[in-house]
């Protein structure tokens, strides 16, 4: 139970932090029918992150952090908004800025394949929970990595500036992608989706190793601040 | 009359026999000058309001408190992205196209509703611009679903639809913060006083000094008067505030059993002037916001119309 | 006494909260000597919010926020890390982003400008305390002011870009001068050093009025989630 | 012998015994072309490590969570910019500008110390930093202080005087925190985890994998090797561990009575080598950081320039 528990949290905070990244982008993106897309991902995102952190919280209550008595906040919530940095089990790949669109293009084609390859493998998971969970955002990562694949290889094609930017967006992203993978247990499968992507966007692996080191990067506690400043000035407060 | 005069003024009787009897004008129809114009001054006003609408609340969506009280927020200003959407195509048929329409907005060329020029300054504010400012918006829409021009009007449907729905949370989401703790309860009454009267002038002036109101009716562009509209909204919204526990910031309140509505006082007509001049709280920030969008967007449209110029080459 | 905790706290905040957007320069100024200018800047301001937190803690124990029954706070640290953005008592003028240099240089400006009259002032204030920080600040704003002074010409005169930047960043801060400037009760004297600057620099006050309203703009509340986190987190911690 | 060969063979022979006793050599003495490239190379890795270890502490500037600290934060980064300053204005006597070095450095082709390429997670790192890395640079420093390039001998010693003091400050903090809430204690360690080894990597690589160390020695630009200051730096810094009370994470390290010294196992020096070839976990973080920087700063500067050339024309 407490490892269901564990690869649920991962699971969880790697959606719930890029979800939260994907949000960022409200009343920002490059056009209306962006805005809408990346909404729609971000709140499938979110939706994914709340089911498993649910969980993670059923399969080992010990996961969840200690809140006032008669503390009104639900598991998902205590799990989000209550933990520091150190504690949060994503990926860096996840909390890195943005970047420019074709940065979060990037970012979030390399995580839908990562994902749905696990989700799909994760459909027939012993535990009926997370199956469940597994075979629905199955179908959404399916989406998010059609819509990202589609304005990869557009930007590839489409302006040189825009084949600049998306070069250097898939490089600065690049060195996060093989610990997400590893942990996905992506295996060939992806990688081979990957390749045939970049083939159609005549894009070549770049060239940079993986990042050294593991846990997290300077942005995460940052982001966290943002995330969790009203939740945590109210820990007893009801929304 | 020359034969392009008669033509003239037999398009005009059909015309207003079709707003007479109430029924849709439609894109390919005939339509006077200025019934366009106003149309198109009108309906580019309530896009740029979604659009700018956008910001106040997005300012929330990273700092939501709750996972849950985080997705209804993330889909209210995505539905708002998709109200402007229609809004934009709406205007399209009129032929300005939504490129254009941005141009105008961003060079500061258009207005959007001023309450948006005011800050969110608390998590509050996401559920008081729910029940006062989507309240008002609604008072003022509901009208326009029977707006004598037809993809308007249709738009105006589903919008309004969409809007009650947001109004609703609003609510629901100040309720729940008012059984809450009583920093909570502080927080809702803060904000409803911020909020009270910028949502009064959501109206527009007083009947007696809003010049164009009178021909906006007589096209069916318009269904009601300001204070009219006004009035409706401070009748339906007292009960609500009631029921909910704050008190509205006006000593001026109170029932009238005479004329069966709502006395209450008036706005500050002066500031409100000041915001539609351009300086009210957040006027600056959210063009800069727009434009900066705008502008850091251009080369992934541009990338976008260069693919598909190759594609369909 | 209370009316004195009142105003020390108006004038700790303003510079608590400049201090705060001028040190968010620190490692992206345009040249070293501008990194460590600005980090001048942020220090003497930062000087001063804390003896006029400390000034107003004293005058008005009242205003200092509760906190855990022993914890080692200062007054100084619960006032700056423990009150909602809505009790801070500084100007918008301070709080707005940076923008860039030639915005911040604007707002330097105009924030010396208007302090240095007020300290020039206070410098002869009943409270003793008080008379001596205005004292001692008048010296470090009129450093404050000529450095801003100095860039403000360089870049009204220097090329096209810095120029237009300039004019707009002077557009952009200058709707929140007015109710600064009333609040320093900061008169003729600060207007005619302007006026002297502006004429040096060959540019005209902005066409546009003040800002409509009072009290906060969306940015003071995303600053101080930042600014108070680590502080939250322990509020029975030692540093 | 032709007669330039001739005198260049003195002018050598002159270097070699300024170097050999201990002297300075300055800027406008003859110096052999292979100590000049060293030192430039050297100098300027130090200056680029002052910029970019800016970033890891201002990290936290803005969330410091007392005033006082954030005042010793803030003063400390200042210091780091003015280190900086110095070893460019040495670098600069040798007839290379620091905007060419800036070029340098953020086209990725001068090194600085990779330590800096470890992010900064809580605020406990910046007492870590302090104790640790500006501990480990004060030993690979106060040698430099008696370095036979004079300017840059020079500019060490009020570097290393500013850096005690650093490290005094940053101990100060644990020591603090160390007294403080069992959560605080826990930061202080995990910490110190985090940066003991990357702090040993300070020092390079083994002896025996250091070719340049011997010619270095020889021109007295390095004083001594790099495990003899490792050596130096453990044996130093582990009475101070036990006075915090924190946990050194090497089950190898203890006292050895023959040798009169720690005992102490190797960093991982795989990782030293990705961390030096760019694969770092904040090496395109901290180089994306300060070419951002740069690049919007170049109107600024332009600005400067243009003004300065109208004032004097």
């Amino acid at each position: 139970a407490a490892d269901l528990a564990a690869y649920c949290l991962m699971l969880g905070d790697d959606a719930l932090v890029l979800s939260q990244r994907v949000s960022q982008w409200c009343s920002n993106a490059p056009d209306l029918e962006e805005d809408i897309a990346l909404a729609n991902i971000a709140l499938d995102l979110l939706g994914q992150a709340r089911l498993l952190l649910a969980r993670a919280a059923a399969a080992d209550p010990s996961v969840v952090p200690a809140l006032p008595e008669g503390s009104p906040v639900p598991d998902e919530d205590a799990l989000a908004f209550f933990r520091e940095a150190h504690a949060f089990r994503n990926h860096r790949l996840v909390e890195i800025d943005n970047g420019d669109f074709a940065q979060t293009i990037a970012r979030v084609l390399l995580f839908a394949i990562a994902r749905l390859a696990a989700f799909e493998r994760l459909s027939s998971h012993a535990d009926q929970v997370l199956s469940a969970i597994a075979r629905k955002g199955a179908k959404e990562l399916a989406y998010h990595r059609d819509y990202a694949g589609r304005w990869f290889v557009t930007l590839a094609q489409g302006t040189e500036e825009s084949r600049r930017r998306l070069v250097a967006g898939m490089t600065a992203v690049w060195p996060f992608y093989p610990e997400l993978a590893e942990a996905y247990d992506a295996g060939p499968a992806a990688d081979a989706v990957l390749d045939q992507v970049l083939a159609v966007a005549g894009v070549d692996r770049p060239e940079v190793g993986p990042a050294a080191g593991l846990g997290h990067t300077e942005a995460l506690s940052l982001l966290l601040a943002e995330m969790q400043v009203v939740a945590r000035a109210h820990p007893e407060g009801r929304w | 009359m020359t034969s392009e005069a008669v033509k003239e003024s037999i398009l005009e009787a059909d015309f207003d026999a079709i707003v007479a009897a109430g029924d849709r004008v439609e894109p390919r129809d005939w339509m006077p000058e200025g019934y366009r114009k106003t149309l198109v001054r009108q309906i580019a006003q309530h896009a740029h309001s979604e659009i700018i609408g956008m910001q106040p609340e997005g300012n929330w969506i990273t700092r939501a408190p709750s996972l849950r009280r985080k997705a209804i927020l993330l889909a209210k200003v995505q539905d708002e992205a998709g109200h402007g959407l229609y809004l934009y195509s709406a205007c399209e048929t009129l032929g300005v196209s939504r490129d254009e329409l941005t141009r105008l907005l961003i060079a500061g060329k258009q207005k959007y509703s001023s309450i948006f020029n005011y800050p969110t300054l608390s998590y509050a504010d996401v559920g008081t611009i729910g029940w006062l400012v989507d309240g008002a918006a609604i008072c003022n829409q509901v009208p326009l679903c029977r707006t004598s021009f037809g993809p308007y009007g249709r738009a105006m449907i589903r919008i309004c639809k969409e809007e009650s729905f947001h109004q609703r949370q609003g609510y629901e989401l100040l309720m729940t913060m008012m059984r809450g703790t009583d920093e909570q309860r502080a927080m809702v009454q803060e904000s409803v006083d911020r909020f009270w009267w910028p949502a009064l002038m959501m109206f527009g002036p007083p009947d007696e000094e809003s010049p164009n109101t009178a021909q906006s009716m007589a096209w069916g562009i318009k269904r009601n008067t300001n204070d009219d509209l006004r009035q409706r909204f401070v009748d339906m919204t007292v009960p609500q505030a009631e029921a909910l526990g704050v008190t509205l910031p006006d000593p001026d309140l109170r029932w009238n059993d005479e004329r069966g509505h709502h006395d209450f006082g008036q706005p500050d007509w002066d500031e409100f002037m000041q915001v539609v001049k351009g300086n009210g709280p957040c006027n600056a920030q959210r063009l800069v916001h727009r434009r900066r969008a705008h502008e850091d967007g251009a080369w992934v449209r541009e990338a976008a119309t260069a693919f598909a110029a190759k594609a369909s080459a």
